[in-house]
């Protein structure tokens, strides 16, 4: 396990925790271990540390404490936020809207309540994956109940145009979700501005922990719980607190508040150095994704490679310790490509051969030049073998 | 995700190549599906005398198809014809599940290739 | 925070984190961030130690490892056995039943599936706690889908006839469910010496880590998701795996598996010596539960202090560093008593002043007598303050 | 989940007891619901001389008795009848907010106590 030297370019998939969070979620696992639902002493600490959590995220995201619920994870926020609004509204209409480039705790929500009398609209995004509000716009109708839409997409990086689209639907009646666990702490989101009703968010893309995440529900907002039970967060999600991994999740926020605007100018700048030795290296590749860095996340890059295939590069890569992510189905376990890169017209012999690279505050230029370096003669090796490239 | 033995093959292909006046040549899967082989061989006396592959795949479509010409050479023509995928991948320790379909065509090229070079004897055995 | 000097006795609200499962955890959070879910080196990593984790909890309940499914904890579990269960059965019928006793994240999750077209029979406990399978049987019917019966109580200990139930309902198709948060790591805890299809757990009572559970899930029983996306826990329930509390839950579990039974004899002795001491010293109480120690989790006792109030007691107690919890409804914020003291025909007012004692591994004689020495007064001084004791 | 105030106030309740002689006494709660107040006051030119409470409750409910009875001595008994219910929450830096009604109901007590003393003067002023 010689993790000292392994060269990490996967942070879309999760990030390494920092040791500042580490070091804020370890008293709450060793001493602090009261149920914040009691009310002895050490209950009250756990349950005063919690609410501390909240305003510290509700502070970042423009948001009010009362607005922040704990959950287990992006997907948990996703699952609640559209099975709980669709629920809620159930008697006012059955229509969803979303997109076609969700991520899969969206997607497969949808595909759950599609088969439970819901009706969904999938609208479409053009070639840099992102979406027109006008589709959306489009696409309400009467009995639309919840529009959801990601904050910024989890293979290719494209951001998509949530105030737009909210300022285009907000008198429609229908609520308005989006998934942002990628967004939140590399660009700013601020629910407000945004205009959403819901927002999801999750520790462990931020340099947090793993399973724990945050629902933004505004106020006034009807959504059914997910979990029934016990009183915890103010009786819409029962389950006794993830404390330590609440107090994570909140130091990482403070950390991403600290350091956003200037790692994202940093990643952007290794990004495009990268894009640069590639392409120099390397022929018969291209961007997936908007060409326009400011329409995409800052340190995240996702392309094609003709004539091979993705989980063969990533296990290359991982001989030359380098861990990344393809677009392709196999790191997933099904057969078929990635969805979003099909969904922005992408053939599926190219998607099959794409591969994303997210970097993160640990790169540096070393890394993406040493990334260079070792990915050109994989690509080399692999399009040797390969029996579709002989150019 | 992958036995110790699929790494090593996919690590160090055997037989990685194209046999340039192969007698006989079997491709099978699809770029759109993410798996592509192709298998050529050499025939002499009605065994496998050499075989090589070229591969475009995942780790366990380039472990099976380098495992398979290891399996095939020195083989008779019949001998190779009953490898099975499903041997394929127990010579291999194992594939994950989700790769037990996708990614284990190597026997089928190996059989279409066998196939090709009978086909142009003209049915006959050699 | 003198946590040093506290004296703990409210190990079924919560159990400090065991040293060494915190230790357990800790490369996890720190070094090992891999997402199981990756292809390369440490998301390798991380997945095989989910899988050993796993092996260890199936040992441990006499299942396969492929039974056994991470959550977020028990709540989500209960919730997801409920609603799983019940929306996969529900074309065969819309029947359940449970007991009066359950936990809240069992009630409040029955109530909602009642208001989504479910009907539920509540079967009542008797004097001590415990329901009578007869009665179980009796409240079977054609379209009964799914039987919910918790294995022992969280409030007063008292453990039900679970694997006599399961003898009697065995051919009814219907699915039997136990929350076994309470009995894991303390009695005996076998899934088919229970003869159950569905069983919950939870870390944080077990010395393990809060936020993290698991469900087991009998091979072939059809449930459906609760949290749906990812590919993770066999499609089964999507979201990043809690790799740290998954690894921490194991090894609670490993732990309890060493110390278990000379534990429960060693709790059940601490139990009798305070119980004897607060008899000596204090009037008009009572027992809430089964008197016979063996029909009651070892380290729990409940009881009725006649003119006082529960929350009070708590107050006073914590004044004199111990922590425990109430029967009494101040606790969860509601303005109703124990709902499992009034099922159990204690009135409202003896209800209102009923303490629950959960003691564990880190409590000691000394710790019980000294318990007993500051009860003493502390109920003194609350009759006295009290305008209904007057003897 | 307390402030301190309605800790201390827990802590070392001020006035508890029972006037035996009381001018007037007020009850309010019930033990069914957990909560259960007793006022005694002692009347002295038209002013509450003295003020006694017993209760049996929650946290809040001991607080909240314990200081309507620092509030309310010395005060004439219209003043006093003005203490709410809410002014005693005030005065001890708020109650949580599920206590605010179940355990919140001192000033009730206070006033039962001097209406039961004013119905004994036969529904004079003094
Ligand atoms: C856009 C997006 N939504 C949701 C999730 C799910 O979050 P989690 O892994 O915390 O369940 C992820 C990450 O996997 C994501 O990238
Ligand atoms: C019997 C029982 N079931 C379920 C739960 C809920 O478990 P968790 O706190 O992990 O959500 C608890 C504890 O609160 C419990 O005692």
């Amino acid at each position: 396990m010689q993790l000292e030297h392994m060269i990490y370019m996967d942070h879309a998939a999760t990030t390494p925790t920092d040791e500042r969070v580490a070091d804020a979620m370890e008293p709450w696992v060793r001493e602090q271990y009261g149920n914040p639902s009691t009310l002895y002493t050490i209950g009250g600490h756990a349950a005063r540390a919690i609410e501390e959590a909240r305003a510290t995220i509700a502070d970042f995201l423009g948001a009010h404490p009362e607005e922040i619920f704990f959950t287990s994870g992006g997907t948990e926020s996703d699952n609640w936020a559209l099975k709980g609004a669709a629920d809620a509204h159930r008697k006012r209409g059955r229509h969803l809207i979303t997109t076609t480039i969700e991520h899969h705790a969206v997607i497969d929500t949808m595909e759950f309540l599609e088969k439970r009398d819901y009706e969904v609209t999938r609208v479409p995004v053009d070639s840099r994956g992102i979406v027109d509000p006008e589709d959306i716009r489009k696409a309400l109708r009467e009995d639309t109940i919840l529009v959801s839409v990601m904050h910024a997409n989890n293979e290719v990086g494209s951001i998509q145009p949530i105030a737009e689209i909210s300022e285009l639907i907000k008198d429609s009646g229908a609520l308005f979700h989006t998934d942002a666990v990628q967004s939140v702490g590399k660009i700013p989101v601020d629910v407000d501005q945004l205009g959403v009703n819901l927002l999801s968010l999750s520790g462990h893309k931020i340099y947090g922990p793993k399973g724990v995440g945050a629902l933004f529900i505004r106020k006034r907002t009807r959504i059914t719980p997910l979990l029934h039970g016990g009183g915890q967060e103010r009786r819409r999600r029962a389950g006794t607190q993830n404390v330590p991994g609440i107090i994570g999740v909140a130091k990482a926020i403070e950390l991403a508040a600290e350091t956003r605007d200037g790692e994202a100018e940093r990643e952007r700048a290794l990004v495009a150095r990268m894009w640069m030795g590639l392409q120099e290296r390397i022929p018969d590749m291209a961007l997936n994704g908007p060409e326009d860095p400011s329409l995409r996340l800052p340190g995240m890059i996702n392309f094609r490679v003709e004539g091979i295939e993705g989980e063969a590069m990533i296990l290359c890569l991982d001989m030359n310790r380098v861990g990344v992510s393809s677009g392709s189905a196999c790191t997933t376990g099904s057969l078929d490509p990635s969805h979003v890169l099909l969904a922005m017209g992408i053939p599926a012999e190219l998607a099959h051969g794409s591969l994303r690279i997210s970097l993160g505050r640990d790169n540096t230029e070393t890394d993406v030049d040493y990334f260079v370096d070792v990915f050109a003669p994989v690509v080399k090796r692999l399009r040797d073998m390969s029996p579709v490239y002989d150019k | 995700m992958y036995t110790e033995k699929v790494m090593d093959h996919f690590r160090n292909p055997r037989n990685m190549g194209v046999i340039e006046d192969a007698d006989g040549v079997g491709e099978v899967g699809n770029p759109t599906c993410g798996d592509m082989m192709r298998i050529t061989i050499k025939v002499k006396d009605d065994r496998v005398d050499d075989v090589k592959f070229q591969t475009l795949g995942c780790g366990a479509a380039v472990a099976t198809s380098s495992i398979v010409t290891e399996m095939a050479k020195g083989k008779t023509l019949d001998e190779a014809m009953d490898i099975t995928n499903k041997s394929v991948a127990e010579e291999l320790g194992g594939l994950p599940a989700n790769k037990m379909h996708c990614s284990n065509l190597a026997a089928d090229g190996l059989q279409e290739a066998i196939k090709d070079y009978r086909s142009k004897q003209g049915g006959g055995e050699g």
